[in-house]
């Protein structure tokens, strides 16, 4: 590229913000699934080598991640499904905002969900 | 389309609402504008400059540049032509969205803010707010844009129905002002992507029930760098000032490669 | 002060960082945009499910050890889950992060050496996956010493 | 210093400029040299269409299109003209239609057409349906059309190449006995706006195809580009301009904005009103009312104001009436202009009158041509190699007043028979040799301008020739408007040779372009006023208040403007007559 002085953020609007998010929770989930598929692994190791992997993923702080994750995988997922709606279905790019907030209310009614059940576990006894 | 019109006189005398068809005092109000300014005759490096203007309700934006132009600074450049949105010579990006700067009026803005008028992104700046255009205008003419009619030439014109003229009608109103294009993420990216604009103007031909050279546009678009890079995020429909549906015209395109070859 | 040379006439003439490098022939990028959405609806039920055992059914994350592992892949429908859910995932992630490299690497030369890495770590991850699935032994003997579990064989 | 070498040259990337580029450059090696881009001219902005007798929804034939055309100029259009464009418009709006033009279709597939002010059937009887359209963006699918076969024949572009002077050279030749200055044309300067260099474009044939000069005035429709450079070049080469009193104002520009509301909203059926709310068309035109020609209606609309019975807390405007229309029908027929009426002004069509006002509009004047489109160097020589077509061009198919639709068919017609004409006289010509030292000129002209430190700036000096220009010579003239206004047109070219261009850099320097045009426009300003003042009469778009009626025993003739420093009383424009040319339709009083 040639030398182009940087001006502000482009402002864009629901579209291009959905997809930078959608970018990052793709590199996030494509990170962990490296990793998760190498302590998966350790159960050709040992069951000890496999549960003392394990055991880390119980523990409040990580409880939080696993939070995290499974937000970046229910929105990369949510908003992949609008993104092929958007792509095939003829009205899909009419109502791609209205598809967005779809995407993000259910998110949101996933997510409140899932962390009632999952935080009470790891913060439960 | 069809051919009725109303024939229904209209009255020769009406009474006119009190205050009718706008007017009153227009109101005039104080603007901050600041303009990225960049010239490499002079220094490398790009810079912010502002004026404080007093504009009137009915301005744009190209009013305050002119303003600015004509009144302070005689270096500050852009393109400009026609004035009023049909030309595409002034898209720029203004408080931060690509916009034509003759359709943007500044009522419409935040004007308690500064107002940020930069060039398009991606394209190489090469004074002020004119970008090289070529690598824009290049993409157009890779994408065979013009009618293709392998059948014999009819001696009237050919015939084409109002619904086969209403397939392509959206995209018939491309102005080539680059908005689309260059306020695609991807295209920032590294400039080799087709662009919107110029898929835009492929559908045009590719839907035109006239022409014959639709499978040879869908294999050019059907590039590593072709429609296969957009990834929807609509900034290029929501920066047209023409109002082309331009994410849903390169999805018809997509549709269209994927049909001709599943 | 620099004096920049502008080439002229300039009309018609593409800077260079512009021109397109060569055209693809074939139908790859159509493939792998298609793959794309395909895979994708094919992993949110995989993968949803999978979220759904791990970390809600029964006790959760609480629940998961070797004993969870091993009981799963007892079942061979869970087995085949697991390898579908392994290379898709991984394939739709590989040609998501292969879309940002392409997208954002700057120089040729990063391009090649990013997607290098990229591909080496698909390959091994894959083969790893694949091979743990089908060769796992819920019941190993590891240095003389059989696991002990109650879906094991008595000794 | 650079030369380049083409058999045809083509000046503007308009309409007419790339209808030529396609014929002649499938004939012969051409370049288009254009201080825009190719899609950036005024022809994009053209809405309403263009008239051909294709006779596709009712009975019509190219003779009742002459005729309108003659009685629309009111009766100063040069008939051989009319009759070639009228009869070829037939073709030319089928060759756009084979080149793509995405048409409007009427049920069976043909192409659609409407009615437009000043067209009629059978000699005026009443309005007839003969403009072909596309929506109400014509102009922009004419100009895109003519693009994309540029790119489809491969024309060479040079964009943002402003051309700044037409190289010539005279030399002598003798014509029945008679010895005369022959002007021979080598090539055109151009300044090459993104580096600031100068280079030679040598060619055989040259094509001005540059558009119009309606920044003479403040209230315009015109883009800020068109300040009539290439006229300006002709007239200081010593190339006569014709017709220059005669400028169209559009009679429905937005109010105080200038910016253009079609005339085919009359043509589906909006109605001008006044402050009463009265339809007042019906007393000036009994017969067709809202579509009289141009000049008529504005001159009306002028005159409702002058009158008091202006809309508005100025008084100062009339309203273009479509509420009576179905929305569906706006939309589907004229969607851009009424965005436009929402944008800038904020006026709701559907529900709201909008505020209208005459705004400047086209130069019937220009640069004289034979019905070939070779320029004239006085009433019958031509300048061989030398074409013009367009808004820049006078052939004259307009006389004294423009039909709507006529200008996108002239440029077509005669922008393609320049291409032709030209392409040919190239292929059987050599160059002229470039005279010595070609770029002086041009180059103390900047040198002064960016040098200069007298302080005048290009903004001050053209809002002051704008401001005269609409308040003396606009729909109204007389002697003594028209003699103030030269006085200060003079005293602002006295100033211009102090104005100061704050951009001294090289790259880009659009101050200069605009100080340089600024040169063209107080040109033409002044030759504009002259030529009104020198008609003593009233005809079509030029109306003298001191002489309200049509004089044909002493003004049946197109003015013919010359350079001439020692005609000191009409401040350096000599005026001459060249007769008007008439085939089959004889003077009549024009009535609607």
């Amino acid at each position: 590229m040639p030398k182009t002085p940087a001006g502000t953020l482009y402002r864009g609007r629901e579209g291009m913000w959905s997809w930078v998010a959608h970018r990052i929770t793709g590199v996030v989930i494509f990170f962990f699934l490296l990793v998760h598929v190498l302590d998966t692994s350790l159960v050709r190791v040992s069951p000890e080598a496999y549960d003392a992997v394990i055991a880390a993923y119980k523990n409040p702080i990580m409880g939080l991640g696993e939070l995290g994750l499974v937000g970046a995988i229910v929105f990369h997922a949510f908003n992949g499904l609008r993104v092929i709606l958007i792509d095939f279905w003829k009205k899909g790019p009419k109502y791609q905002r209205q598809l967005l907030w779809s995407v993000i209310g259910l998110w949101f009614v996933t997510m409140v969900a899932f962390s009632i059940r999952h935080l009470s576990v790891v913060f439960g006894g | 389309m069809s051919t009725e019109t109303v024939e229904r006189e209209p009255a020769s005398k009406i009474e006119l609402a009190p205050g009718i068809g706008g007017g009153g005092e227009i109101p005039t109000f104080d603007i901050t504008l600041k303009v990225r300014r960049y010239n490499p005759e002079v220094s490398d490096d790009a810079y912010w400059d502002e004026w404080k203007l007093t504009m009137y309700g009915t301005d744009r934006v190209l009013d305050a540049l002119h303003k600015v132009k004509w009144e302070h600074d005689g270096t500050v450049t852009f393109r400009r032509s026609c004035a009023h949105g049909v030309c595409g010579s002034d898209a720029m990006r203004i408080n931060g969205r690509n916009r034509l700067a003759c359709k943007t009026l500044l009522k419409d803005l935040d004007t308690s803010k500064p107002i940020l008028v930069e060039p398009i992104k991606g394209l190489p700046v090469e004074k002020d707010l004119i970008v090289d255009m070529e690598p824009f205008f290049q993409s157009f003419r890779e994408v065979m844009p013009f009618l293709v009619n392998r059948g014999h030439e009819p001696t009237k014109e050919r015939l084409q129905s109002s619904e086969e003229r209403e397939r392509f009608d959206d995209t018939t109103k491309c102005i080539l002002c680059a908005a689309c294009t260059s306020s695609c993420p991807v295209f920032w990216t590294d400039g080799q992507y087709f662009g919107p604009a110029a898929i835009v103007n492929a559908h045009r031909f590719i839907f035109d029930s006239r022409d014959d050279a639709g499978d040879m546009r869908l294999e050019i678009l059907n590039d590593k760098e072709g429609v296969w890079r957009c990834r929807t995020t609509f900034n290029c429909t929501e920066a047209c000032p023409r109002g082309i549906q331009v994410t849903k015209a390169i999805s018809e395109v997509k549709q269209a490669i994927l049909s001709r070859k599943i | 002060m620099a004096n920049p040379v502008i080439e002229s006439p300039r009309s018609g003439r593409v800077a260079p960082e512009y021109t397109r490098r060569g055209s693809s022939k074939g139908n790859f990028e159509m493939l792998a945009w298609l793959f794309m959405r395909v895979s994708g609806i094919i992993l949110v039920v995989l993968i949803f499910v999978h979220l759904w055992t791990s970390l809600i059914d029964g006790e959760g994350i609480k629940g998961v050890d070797f004993g969870f592992v091993a009981g799963k892949w007892a079942d061979p429908v869970w087995q085949i889950w697991d390898l579908v859910m392994l290379w898709l995932a991984m394939l739709h992630g590989t040609n998501g992060v292969r879309t940002i490299i392409n997208d954002y690497a700057e120089k040729d030369s990063t391009r090649f050496w990013l997607k290098s890495v990229l591909y080496a770590s698909t390959v091994v991850i894959i083969v790893l996956g694949t091979l743990v699935i089908f060769t796992f032994d819920p019941c190993p003997v590891i240095d003389g010493v059989a696991h002990v579990a109650p879906y094991c064989p008595a000794l | 210093m650079q030369v380049h070498k083409y058999d045809v040259v083509i000046v503007g990337a308009g309409g007419a400029g790339m209808r030529a580029a396609i014929e002649s450059g499938q004939r012969a090696k051409t370049a288009v040299l254009t201080k825009l881009y190719p899609t950036r001219s005024h022809t994009g902005a053209a809405q309403g269409g263009m008239c051909a007798a294709l006779a596709n929804v009712e009975e019509d034939n190219w003779e009742w299109h002459t005729f309108d055309t003659v009685k629309g100029g009111d009766y100063l259009v040069d008939q051989d003209a009319a009759e070639v464009m009228a009869k070829e418009a037939i073709d030319a709006v089928l060759d756009l239609e084979k080149m793509g033009l995405p048409f409007n279709r009427t049920p069976e597939g043909r192409i659609d057409q409407r009615r437009f002010g000043g067209h009629t059937r059978d000699h005026g009887k009443a309005p007839v349906r003969r403009s072909c359209y596309a929506a109400d963006r014509t102009g922009h699918m004419i100009l895109q059309t003519l693009y994309q076969n540029c790119v489809k024949h491969n024309v060479e572009f040079y964009n943002e190449y402003y051309v700044l002077d037409l190289l010539t050279v005279e030399e002598e030749i003798t014509v029945d006995g008679v010895t005369k200055l022959q002007t021979r044309v080598a090539g055109v300067v151009t300044y090459d706006l993104a580096t600031g260099e100068l280079h030679v474009f040598q060619a055989k044939s040259i094509i001005f195809a540059s558009g119009g000069v309606g920044k003479v005035y403040k209230t315009t429709s015109n883009a800020h580009t068109l300040t009539g450079d290439g006229m300006g070049i002709a007239f200081r080469r010593g190339i006569p301009l014709e017709d220059m009193e005669f400028f169209q104002f559009h009679p429905t520009g937005l109010a105080g904005l200038g910016i253009l509301l079609s005339e085919a909203a009359r043509g589906e059926g909006a109605i001008l009103r006044n402050s009463e709310g009265e339809r007042f068309m019906e007393r000036y035109a009994p017969t067709i009312k809202d579509l009289a020609p141009r000049d008529i209606v504005a001159r009306s609309m002028a005159n409702e104001v002058r009158e008091g019975r202006g809309c508005g807390p100025n008084k100062d405007y009339v309203l273009l009436d479509l509420t009576h229309l179905e929305p569906a029908h706006i939309d589907a027929k004229l969607p851009d202009i009424t965005e436009f009426a929402r944008t800038y002004l904020g006026v709701e069509p559907y529900t709201e009158p909008v505020p209208v006002f005459p705004t400047a509009h086209y130069a019937m004047g220009g640069i004289p041509t034979n019905i070939k489109a070779e320029v004239l160097q006085d009433n019958d020589t031509v300048v061989p190699g030398l074409y013009a077509a367009g808004e820049v061009a006078c052939v004259s198919v307009h006389g004294s007043n423009r039909l709507g639709t006529n200008s996108l068919l002239d440029i077509n017609v005669f922008g393609k028979r320049a291409g032709i004409y030209a392409a040919e006289y190239a292929l059987t010509a050599d160059f002229v040799d470039i005279p010595d030292n070609p770029l002086t000129e041009t180059e103390a002209l900047l040198d002064t301008m960016r040098s200069s430190e007298g302080g005048e700036r290009v903004a001050q000096i053209r809002k002051e020739l704008q401001d005269i220009m609409d308040a003396n010579v606009q729909v109204f003239r007389t002697e003594e408007t028209l003699l103030e206004a030269l006085s200060v047109i003079d005293g602002l070219e006295e100033r211009y040779k102090h104005v100061t261009v704050q951009d001294k850099g090289k790259r880009f320097n659009l101050d200069l372009l605009e100080a340089v045009e600024l040169g063209f426009l107080l040109d033409m300003a002044k030759v504009m006023t002259a030529a009104a003042l020198h008609r003593k009469e009233s005809r079509g778009g030029h109306f003298r208040e001191d002489f309200p009626e049509r004089d044909d025993e002493n003004y049946m003739t197109h003015s013919m403007a010359y350079k001439d420093p020692t005609a000191t009383e009409t401040s350096g424009v000599r005026l001459k007559t060249k007769p008007v040319v008439f085939t089959r339709y004889q003077p009549m009083e024009r009535k609607y």
